[in-house]
């Protein structure tokens, strides 16, 4: 993808080794809680998977409406796996099928006989093999496409959409397309983290962004794979796997070939208070998909900086993204799919903010050399002043192509004032460009000084990094969550939203998806 | 500025009332000379003269960017603009901490919140969180007033029964997403609640955000406004100013 | 674009018809809710609703920039537009000079100058020098043309009394300054000249700079107008299709 | 002035050297001539010094009327100065009662009686000494207001204003001043070079500009002392010491206490078409009178940019600087008053067009360290779009700052537009102190890769920089300009504007300012 990387900074390596060390014994800790659980979540995507969608009268979509019921009756510790595959073998319908009777009340599935697991995996096998195999097709489809039509260098250009209305954000995403976007992310509708399902349908409505929907999912991609034949640049596809429906997000975008997926192992935690137990099951079985789906995650380290001062607190960006990345390997992420998150939202009033941009740019491109760094423009400090925004995108570009970060999630000059209009992203992508292009390899003529400011800089924050993680580890992440060592955030054990959806497993808990990822992924 | 005509103001470019102004939308139109003219047109019907159609760019198929200058015909009387202000003076940390023991003489209680669906805190948080804000301590700071600040996508229910329940002076409602006008939906809907609970006089009302003046404030039924770049002092001494006993 | 209504076209933001448009000006009013309200006003006045004064920043004394957003009401016929433009086709260099050995049979005169107290020699150079401008050729280059580029600050008299003693076939002008119209003045004076000697139809009279539109050419009496992205065998093209014989 | 001097690059002082033997032969030949003639305009300028001033009915100044009338007689070549002294002895009246004789034809100075050299110094000394001393009392203000009220860490803010009317420039000047500005340039109207006089009194019709006129720079003057006394910082004024009447704008602003001049010894021949032995006459006496005022010039290399490729011409411009070196080196320049020119003018959208930049800032920078360097910003790639171009003014501010230029000629965005307007001045102020501080210590920071893309383009330039000296050494500059070597302009020996105001000096010819300035100036 050529990426451009360049040893500016030494490193002290010792210092890292002790960060993944302690990272590692922090994830192993949250593991033996995820291994324990599932979730109502979790247990929906797995009835996607096995083919049920839509909604009922009411609106409530049918997967809800089965893991409810079985969750109701308290069984849902042996996943909705059985409980389907169970009925599949009593009525002969389709798990479909079963999920209508279900709304209809014209079936308990934890009512019927019982049948063993063998019976009920080889009742679900071709149901379940479909489903892989369509993400495997789309995987390759993946990457056949950008084989045929590649994306330019990095940093990538990534702009969003949010009009709404699946429709508008279409003809927008593909005007940026054709203006020289690489990567169109839709943005959501205002906390949709917070909806403990996933709406159904094409949407025309919504605050701040438009709905996560299966089939806005398939019609923005639809619309970018026509682009991309007009550009020949493969275009790709971004959305959100957050909040209390995450996994089942991720296997929309592993169906409908999304390429990216916002997917945190913290953000709904910290940002949309949703119950740690309940996220970090559901961050893992959610990862676990878009690994196997070969879909590239990203972090959201960025929404620290909005609430936390960039300066004080860099080191906690970097502390949270060796914890996701330690995380996502145990999800089957390989490094290339690990779109690490932080951004550029130092005050810009500050004597050589510039000079600490760098350093902490530099410093995550040299710590996480194989992710595909995603890159967060300035928010915080944007003003209603146009003029003095669209400078500090620029600068904020100019930073991004020094460094080598590959995922550039473009700035907008109205970032202060309303969602991106049609010419603030043009606007914006004609700063990416002429910066990129202006200033190409610039970051391979320059070096920075021994005990320089930047190298001083970068030295500090990777101190604090390596101090704050070991704390973690002693302690343990959800001690520190709840001690608000992130983004100035505090969030109780046992509070939050969704609590209600952790269940525990039983000894025979089945979820033969978990198996093959865990297979194919090669994840012990 | 010498010799301006307050009764007529003009934009400025470089001399007085020449009424230089920048624009820049963008047309349904392919980037052509009709394009060009159809731009030009419509800063003509925005009443503008000497029309420079500076730039144009596509920005998507069949949808043209444009950069225009010119001179617009158009003048205000300033001296027929008043605007509702927060008149009640304000007061520094240690004032406003002695004015409450002095007048009030028992702690004055504040509540607030981000409601509906906004999750943004950080606005709140600079009037209310100890740290406070560009070096102004905020509210929790406060020896005299209890302050207890709720976070994000409260409901307005939620927000009431609180207030009522810890006897609140003032009730603080952030409001940052104004999108499709959510915010003023959300803060009407505040106030008639507030009505028909018959609530309205007990509490000081206040509403703050970017996109927020004491005026609409004002119109929406609050007591008091507050917008960008407000300060923990600014609304703690209108509190305390204003509190109903 | 889908679902536009080229009887009322309307600017477009981020859906059809919202008339999204972004404002700049400055107004001799102080940085305060007053002037705030000053700029929203004068927005109104020119057709914007929903006005979003979004920054407002002290550029002088009693000056105030602003930054404005808003939806403006107003919507123009694009059917309506009717704009004149240069129609005949445009040949290559090589097609050039085989159409003058063809159709004219001698080589074509041409003569450029920058008049008036203009000084700007690049854009007229552009079209007129050997080197040329964005890859293609100059007047100078055609073998089949004699052009003379008489260079920067020509008065009309001057231009006009070398143009006859060559026998010029066209003459090319150079606009570049517009400051108060000092290019209409200008160029008005130079056609006077030319039918007051009775020499208008003796030559192809072309004008050319940034500001200058076919349009504006004919108006002024000209027989062409060329704008800015102007190339050497657009105005050769012109010249030899158009030629008095 | 806390410059910012760093050795990025390396330099090869051979060549260096021989770049400066060669100008010193091309100034020596000039020298020679230079030696040998006056002008119509330096004899005005002595009139000027002398007191003569003012307008006749018709609108010509006196100072024209006094030296065209003894022009006529052919008597120039013994020195204006030698004639109004003779006046002095023979009327006991004042050089100024003199001239409205001259004009009233009460009188004809070549008429009268001649008397002694010795004779006439006397009669004129008192006249002599307090215009001297008028302007070194102008140099101290200066110096004493520098040291009460300095100007910020370079590089300085330069600005223009042009509305064509001083009083509404006057406002102007003092907003930009009150945002932040160091220096206030009042561009003239439209070629005022062309102008073989110098307009009289305060003015406020111009095109693209204001006139040059002595009570216009008073105005200006008394304005930046009052906002100075404000904002506590001195705002140094420019002007323009171009053109026809180059010497008298130097005697106008040595007097008015202007800080900076655009004073070329080229401009006014490749830009203006003034025939060049006239020019090179009218700069040194110009030149020189800026030296003893302690005024800092500045060089015009910027336009070569305008109508040459910046690229492929960018040699021709250091070639200049080297040249203009030279020549205000005999006129008594300290390297300290030689701002020397140069630009970023190279096309926006070539790949690494901003190494090229670097590479070209870093070398002058270097190349002159005690001057302080001229740094003129993007124009004829800017366009009517706004936003681009204050993009590209953001990375010429950043050049800027990276390689320590000294004066910041800030460009406007609107640039193509039209002459600026006080908020696109606002906007470029804030660009630049965004900038400048943002990013204040990058220069400390960071180096330039041996053999690096940067390094190797400096290399060439300075190459093929030195092979133009030479080229020119032999021929001679003279015959050069008429080959076009720079700007791609050519210009014959005789031809240009104002030839016909050249005069061969007498052997007796008597100009006793020259005289003090040279002795003052230690210049041989
Ligand atoms: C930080 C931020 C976020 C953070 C919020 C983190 C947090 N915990 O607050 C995160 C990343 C979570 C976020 C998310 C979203 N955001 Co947001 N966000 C911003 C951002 C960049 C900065 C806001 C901020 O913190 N300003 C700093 C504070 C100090 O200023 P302030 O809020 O104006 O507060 C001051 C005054 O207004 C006043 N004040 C404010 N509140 C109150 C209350 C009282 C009582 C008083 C007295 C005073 C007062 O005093 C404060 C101090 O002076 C703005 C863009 C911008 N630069 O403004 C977008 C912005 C506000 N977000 C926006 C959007 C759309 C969203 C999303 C909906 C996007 C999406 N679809 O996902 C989501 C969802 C959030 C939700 N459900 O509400 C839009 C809103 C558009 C609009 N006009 O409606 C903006 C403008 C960005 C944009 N251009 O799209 N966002
Ligand atoms: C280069 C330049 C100069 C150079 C000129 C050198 C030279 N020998 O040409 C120098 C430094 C000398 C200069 C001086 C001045 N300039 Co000047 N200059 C510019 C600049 C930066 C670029 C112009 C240019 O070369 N464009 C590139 C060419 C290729 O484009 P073009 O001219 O549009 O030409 C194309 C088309 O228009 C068309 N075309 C043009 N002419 C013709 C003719 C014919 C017959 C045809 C068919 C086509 C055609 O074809 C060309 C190729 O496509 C512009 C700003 C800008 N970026 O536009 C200011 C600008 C034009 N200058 C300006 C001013 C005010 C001046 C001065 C008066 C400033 C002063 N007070 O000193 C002086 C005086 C000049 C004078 N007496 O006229 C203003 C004009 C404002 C206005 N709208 O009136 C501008 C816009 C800058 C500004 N914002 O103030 N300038
Ligand atoms: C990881 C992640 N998920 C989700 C979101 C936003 O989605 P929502 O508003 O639904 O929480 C963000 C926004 O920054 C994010 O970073
Ligand atoms: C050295 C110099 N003198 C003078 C001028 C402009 O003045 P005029 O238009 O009168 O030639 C310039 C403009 O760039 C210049 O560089």
């Amino acid at each position: 993808m050529g990426r451009n990387l360049q040893d500016k900074l030494i490193v002290d390596q010792a210092l890292v080794a002790r960060c993944r060390s302690a990272s590692r014994s922090i994830a192993d800790d949250i593991q033996v809680h995820i291994d324990k659980n599932t979730t109502t979540s979790v247990e929906r995507t797995v009835a996607r998977f096995l083919g049920i969608d839509g909604v009922d009268s009411g609106g409530t979509p049918l997967p809800n409406i089965v893991v409810d019921s079985v969750n109701e009756s308290g069984a849902l510790g042996r996943g909705i796996y059985y409980w389907l595959g169970n009925a599949v073998i009593e009525t002969g319908k389709t798990p479909r099928e079963i999920a209508e009777m279900v709304d209809k009340n014209e079936i308990r599935l934890t009512g019927l006989p019982q049948h063993s697991e063998a019976e009920v995996r080889k009742a679900l096998e071709s149901y379940t093999a479909k489903t892989v195999q369509r993400i495997e097709e789309q995987r390759k489809k993946r990457e056949e496409e950008l084989s045929v039509r590649p994306s330019g260098p990095e940093p990538w250009l990534y702009v969003i959409v949010a009009t709404g209305n699946i429709y508008e954000d279409v003809f927008q995403a593909q005007s940026a397309a054709r203006s020289g976007a690489d990567i169109i992310a839709v943005i959501r509708s205002t906390a949709q983290s917070l909806l403990d399902y996933v709406p159904y349908g094409a949407t025309t409505e919504g605050f701040g962004g438009t709905y996560a929907t299966q089939e806005n999912f398939r019609i923005m991609r639809k619309a970018l794979d026509e682009v991309a034949l007009e550009t020949g640049k493969y275009v790709r596809l971004v959305n959100y796997a957050s909040g209390l429906a995450m996994p089942e997000i991720s296997a929309m975008g592993a169906v409908e070939r999304l390429d990216m997926m916002l997917n945190d192992a913290m953000y709904g935690i910290l940002f949309r208070d949703i119950n740690m137990k309940r996220t970090f099951i559901d961050q893992y079985f959610s990862r676990m998909i878009n690994a196997f789906a070969g879909i590239i995650i990203n972090t959201g380290e960025d929404n620290y900086l909005t609430t936390a001062d960039a300066v004080e607190e860099a080191h906690t960006v970097v502390v949270s993204q060796f914890i996701n990345e330690e995380l996502a390997y145990r999800s089957g992420l390989k490094p290339d799919q690990m779109g690490l998150g932080h951004a550029f939202e130092i005050n810009p009033d500050i004597e050589d903010g510039f000079l600490m941009e760098l350093a902490q740019a530099q410093l995550v491109r040299q710590l996480f050399p194989e992710a595909p760094i995603k890159y967060m423009p300035p928010t915080k400090h944007m003003t209603g002043n146009i003029f003095k925004g669209h400078l500090m995108d620029c600068m904020f570009n100019l930073a991004s192509v020094l460094t080598g970060q590959s995922i550039q999630l473009l700035g907008m000059l109205t970032e202060a004032i309303h969602t991106p209009f049609l010419q603030d992203r043009a606007l914006s992508i004609e700063n990416a460009n002429y910066v990129f292009n202006n200033a190409r390899h610039l970051s391979e003529e320059i070096q920075f000084k021994k005990d320089g400011r930047i190298q001083k800089r970068a030295d500090q924050v990777l101190q604090e990094t390596t101090d704050m993680l070991e704390e973690i580890s002693e302690k343990g992440l959800m001690d520190a969550i709840s001690r608000g060592v992130f983004a100035n955030i505090s969030r109780p054990l046992n509070g939050g939203k969704g609590a209600a959806g952790v269940i525990e497993k039983d000894k025979d808990y089945l979820n033969p998806f978990l198996e093959i990822f865990k297979k194919e992924l090669g994840i012990k | 500025m010498k010799g301006v005509d307050k009764k007529n103001l003009r934009a400025y470019g470089d001399t007085l009332n020449d009424g230089k102004v920048q624009l820049s939308f963008s047309l349904p139109v392919e980037r052509s000379p009709e394009g060009r003219e159809a731009a030009r047109q419509l800063a003509a019907k925005m009443g503008m003269e000497n029309i420079d159609v500076a730039d144009m760019k596509t920005v998507g198929s069949g949808l043209t960017f444009f950069v225009v200058y010119g001179s617009c015909v158009h003048s205000i009387d300033a001296t027929a603009i008043h605007i509702p202000k927060v008149e009640t003076p304000v007061m520094s940390f240690y004032e406003i901490n002695a004015y409450i023991k002095k007048n009030i003489g028992r702690k004055v209680v504040v509540v607030g919140a981000c409601t509906g669906s906004d999750a943004h805190t950080v606005g709140l948080d600079a009037i209310m969180n100890m740290k406070g804000y560009a070096g102004e301590y905020g509210l929790e700071r406060y020896p005299e007033i209890d302050a207890y600040n709720l976070g994000s996508q409260v409901s307005n229910e939620e927000l009431i029964k609180f207030a009522v329940e810890k006897k609140a002076d003032a009730i603080l409602i952030s409001q940052i997403v104004t999108q499709k006008d959510v915010h003023i939906k959300n803060l009407t809907q505040f106030v008639e609640l507030l009505e028909a609970e018959e609530l309205r006089d007990k509490f000081v009302t206040i509403v703050g955000g970017p996109r927020l003046s004491h005026e609409l404030a004002l119109e929406l039924g609050f007591d008091a406004g507050f917008g960008p770049g407000s300060l923990p002092p600014d609304v703690a001494s209108y509190i305390v100013q204003n509190i109903r006993m």
